[in-house]
């Protein structure tokens, strides 16, 4: 808190937003070489604002993310070159090539998962409420997901569950206005989705996503409320700049929509603000976008075109080492093939 | 007859489909606007209209449930689950809901819709969107499971489907969306809830479906060419599923491999297998072995996520070795 | 509507009460008597006050219903002695002896289905509501449910899509205050349900279950909004007079409490009103009620003594007549039985 | 070494495994105040208070997602799914969630939790609470499944789940809740994993698992009052599942009878019948023949549901042909 309200701190978070845009890029360009796993990319470009949610939290508070989760991890210490290499499907991943990017985790950081099921990860971190409640840890638990997940029953399910037990929980919506082809008045009843949270009892809070400094602030009173057994909700309004995955060139939305959209860049705001307020000149800001950019392209080279898994590694972590692993087929036949009495 | 791709062929029969019967309504995610997560249902809207072509909210179970409601009230629609590996949310609304729904009402509501998706490794999407869940479906009488493997049957087989009385599952796999093959709109290949010998042979039989049919013509390709002549057999409908064909030719042969894409622990290809082994028993000259995925989640990395299915070689080297003894390498 | 607003409506509104009442002694009665298929049998004594919502739906009009939907079923028109040899499980029964008490439909009524999954039958009415707004059929189709129903995320994305499509739909919730033995208190995180379908863009309502007239105004005009493709949500706050199934006891919750909640009775309640407002007086009243009693004491000797349902009925109405059905397992057999050339 | 129940065993499992690790909690709906819908947890939460025996609302997907999050988090959840029938709403965090994570995400993140529920006919309580389902579980690669058919294994099995480091399905069922039996909670029947011979005989082999063990014992009493000894396999724990008693067993007697409650097509029954018909091929003297519940949803009517199932007379029937060839009366 007391770093929260620091002169430095939205540098910091400047400098956060800056490496999940450098880092984004490079995925692009990861993919474009051709050395992806698949397509399923979804860049968090136009969201980086999120930083001021995971800023708020403490070390030790724990986190699921949806499919378009980059940042989020990014802003929470990843390192960017094993999420790199695991977005290429190498061992030397987060997940040793087994997930990819929409299955980026890593225990360490508090990461409980990404998840490829929209709404997947929400009731995960009322599980995770429960423990530090019980455990009275002090700690508390985040989900990231996307305004397409305000449609799963779900969510409600676990605001519901959160209210309720006085969980030390927050759910954070990244409104980027669209579900793939969807936009968000399209896939809702009512907009203005912190009215649905309020009805199932959590505290519910908005904020636009180019002004990171407003979403930090909704955020931390957020969190402390959380950490008080008050459950949350946070709507961060945004935009997202591109298609919802590699492949889409967003054909269901005018240009002139996407420039306005665009336009509402948490980057540019916060550049703006900075200088204005004198707290980082543009030579300060350019040194850290030039540093992120370094930071980034080394990512891009880590070990992305290191070879493929070996194949025996597909039967690992199906269970957990010491107990009995899935059998491979090759060896199922094996058996049927040499014991016959032939 | 013209070439054309199997997703054009879905996408012909829906609008074939549509033309004939103004009753059928498209729900899903994004099935109007962005034309379908795989393309399929591309334009439609601008054919039939919004209230016909209903993009819905990413709300699985309520999509599900109002095609349930919308059958029920008289509407014949075809809900999109956009992949089978969201089954898991709907299986309530499929299982417990649309398929037992004129049973336990004493036959007097049906649920005439149809289930879109589609299912399969072949993008690296890892594992909550590879997936061949087909074996649940085939659990849960009051269903019917159909799944085509060719560009003929992925069009006659949802004309098909758009006619019956009950709920379908139709199962597309997105590896196939690019097949390209011949369609007639006038001749199916063989009639709704038939399997179809794709290809004749002496020496041993191989029971599959979906794209592992495609795989299996390569391997008995393969394996003509190594003078084993291998029967395919494309099953098609799981359910109902006519054995006669099968059991016929298993008969003929004396052996029989059954491929499947799924994880083969309680998959379609162990039930076959049962069924096989139980009626064919006298007949059999060699175990009936199947032949699947890897009891594993699927993985990312795009090497290990080939490497857990089987392809046309495996299939030939597992069949060789039923036919000639001729073990193979992993073996 | 018009004779919604005549005087002998309210009259006719008791008497449907009372049928219900009548209806569901009979049925703890079968039970007793080890005449009923299984112990499942909710009984809806207490909640009789949906008449209130049932007569403001007009004929062709549609619904759903919970597993304690007995009341909703005789209220829209059901045989009782139909109804009753469903839940013997006789072949005479609404459904020939397959779905029993939980199960009871009748498609003339339209009954779309009663669902002993908690909020089951919630996303039929959309649907329905789908038929009738592409055909512009002008009916509307009625989901009731329980407070319990209000934990199932299906029932906010019922809503959200209700609000969105603009279905002629009500959500009707008879809150009884429990699920199983579960007080509405410890399942909710914030109380007020109609909060809950305003935030998702529908009307909400709420009516006193002792007040069949109150329900009925709150009804009449939800029905109204709901024609005009404005759907709505309706709670009706009522108790359950007893066990949650015939099993229960309800020793969850005190004898004060039963006593208090069964005073809210909505038909000693009526008959004070329609008294006082002079619609009827003690001895109409009570001829009414004998009535019910020798209609309901028919229904309970009808068929419910009668052989069971032959065993091959079991594979009738898988599928549609004319399609292949299910093959019985000793055809099965008999096939390898017989086909073996041994 | 007391007599008890099913029903308590169940109970004592969970309260002595509670007492030993206080990470362990009960989530699910009813399992506090009300004592669980059958009583398996009754008074749990007087001993254990209301943060470790949580009431939860009927929010079945969230409950069990909850679950996984809380075993992510070093909880070791005991959910409950009042009725297997509600899996249709679990599947996707069963499946997707709490099967995958470890897998997906390398390893690093593991579930362990146990999903208690219950399945099965016996109460006339219709189509949607009397399913067998298990054959949905045993498909995932990622979950354990176990159903006990005695009062020490449902003892043993839940405590031996209560300590697996990865997801454990456990069915009950409920026609067992009232069976009585010895338990020793000192000495399990076998070890976790492992099959079990319950009853040795030379003629043929059941293969059984949850209430149809008990059936099958009966059968096998009647059987052998007409000279027929049956060798009857408790499965125990479908997966994992260890073959070795299986395959040895099948091999001695040559002839081998699935028994499960499920309806048989695509069920746990066809997966064992499928493994045992290639892996006893050259011993077997007759078909592998399953025996399972027919292909509908159960109907409420007693005798059709009693008469929709297999029964120790059906069973022993069955056997005899296997053995003597002695053709039943429906054949
Ligand atoms: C349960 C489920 N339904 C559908 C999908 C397919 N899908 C993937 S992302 C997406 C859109 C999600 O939109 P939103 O939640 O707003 O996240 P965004 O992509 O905008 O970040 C959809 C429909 C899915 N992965 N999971
Ligand atoms: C999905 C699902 N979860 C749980 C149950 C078990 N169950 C049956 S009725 C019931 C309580 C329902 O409460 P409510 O919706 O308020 O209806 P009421 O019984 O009070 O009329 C429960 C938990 C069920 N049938 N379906
Ligand atoms: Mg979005
Ligand atoms: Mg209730």
């Amino acid at each position: 808190m007391t770093e929260a309200r620091s002169n430095i701190a939205p540098v910091l978070r400047y400098a956060a937003m800056r490496r999940i845009r450098s880092f984004e890029e490079r995925v692009g360009e990861l993919f474009l070489r051709g050395q992806s796993a698949g397509s399923m990319l979804h860049l968090s470009i136009g969201e980086e604002a999120v930083v001021g949610m995971t800023d708020a939290m403490a070390p030790g508070d724990t986190f699921t993310t949806h499919h378009r989760g980059h940042g989020v991890f990014l802003a929470r210490g990843a390192d960017p070159a094993r999420m790199m290499a695991e977005i290429a499907g190498k061992e030397s991943g987060y997940c040793r090539g087994k997930g990819g990017s929409m299955h980026i985790a890593d225990r360490a950081l508090g990461h409980l998962g990404a998840n490829a099921i929209v709404g997947g990860g929400i009731p995960h971190v009322v599980g995770a409420g429960l423990t530090y409640r019980n455990r009275r840890s002090g700690q508390i638990s985040v989900a990231f997901f996307g305004d397409g997940a305000m449609s799963q029953g779900i969510l409600y399910e676990s605001m519901n569950m959160a209210a309720l037990w006085h969980l030390p929980v927050i759910f954070c919506c990244i409104n980027n206005q669209y579900g793939m082809g969807t936009r968000v008045d399209r896939s809702a009843g009512k907009l203005g989705f912190g009215g649905r949270a309020e009805a199932f009892g959590l505290i519910a809070a908005h904020a636009e996503g180019q002004e990171v400094e407003a979403v930090h602030h909704a955020a931390r009173d957020l969190v402390a409320a959380a950490r008080d057994g008050r459950p949350g909700f946070l709507e961060i309004d945004a935009y997202r700049f591109y298609g919802h995955a590699r492949m889409d060139k967003s054909p269901y939305r005018s240009p002139e929509e996407e420039a306005e959209g665009r336009a509402r860049d948490p980057l540019t705001t916060a550049r703006a603000r900075l200088a204005a307020e004198g707290l980082a000149d543009a030579a300060d800001l350019d040194r850290i976008d030039a540093a992120a950019a370094v930071e980034m392209d080394a990512a891009l080279e880590a070990d992305v075109a290191a070879a493929p898994p070996g194949l025996p590694t597909m039967f690992q972590d199906v269970y957990a080492p010491g107990t009995p692993a899935p059998r491979p087929q090759a060896d199922r036949l094996r058996a049927v093939l040499s014991e016959a009495p032939r | 007859m013209t070439e054309t791709t199997y997703r054009e062929a879905i996408r012909q029969a829906l609008i074939d489909a549509m033309q004939t019967d103004p009753d059928i309504i498209l729900l899903g995610e994004e099935v109007g606007l962005y034309g379908g997560a795989y393309g399929v249902t591309k334009g439609l809207i601008d054919m039939f209209g919004a209230e016909r072509v209903i993009d819905a909210p990413i709300s699985e179970p309520a999509i599900v449930g109002a095609a349930v409601g919308a059958a029920m009230t008289g509407l014949r629609p075809v809900a999109e689950l956009m992949y089978v590996d969201f089954a898991g949310l709907v299986m309530d609304q499929l299982a417990n809901q649309a398929a037992k729904s004129r049973y336990m009402f004493g036959g007097q509501i049906g649920v005439p819709m149809v289930l879109r998706t589609q299912g399969g490794t072949g993008r690296s999407a890892a594992a909550q969107h590879s997936q061949s869940l087909e074996a649940w479906v085939m659990h849960v009488p009051g269903l019917r499971l159909v799944m085509p493997g060719t560009v003929n049957d992925a069009y006659h087989l949802l004309r098909a489907a758009l006619t019956q009385p009950d709920p379908v599952v139709f199962i597309e796999h997105k590896g196939l969306y690019t097949l390209k093959g011949d369609l007639d709109p006038a001749v199916p290949d063989a009639p709704w809830g038939v399997p179809l010998v794709r290809r004749e042979g002496a020496d041993l039989t191989i029971l599959t479906y979906s794209r592992m049919l495609q795989e299996s013509l390569a391997a008995a390709e393969a394996l003509a060419a190594r003078g084993v002549e291998a029967e395919v057999i494309d099953l098609r409908c799981l359910n109902p599923l006519d054995e006669t064909a099968i059991f016929a030719s298993v008969r003929r042969t004396g052996r029989a491999l059954v491929v499947t894409e799924a994880a083969v622990t309680g998959s379609v290809a162990s039930e076959i297998a049962a069924r096989v082994g139980e009626a064919c028993f006298d007949w059999l000259e060699e175990p009936v072995l199947r032949l699947g995925g890897e009891d594993i989640p699927i993985p990312v990395a795009p090497a290990l996520e080939r490497g857990s299915i089987p392809d046309a070689a495996l299939i030939a080297e597992t069949a060789l070795w039923l036919v000639r003894r001729e073990a193979p390498a992993w073996a």
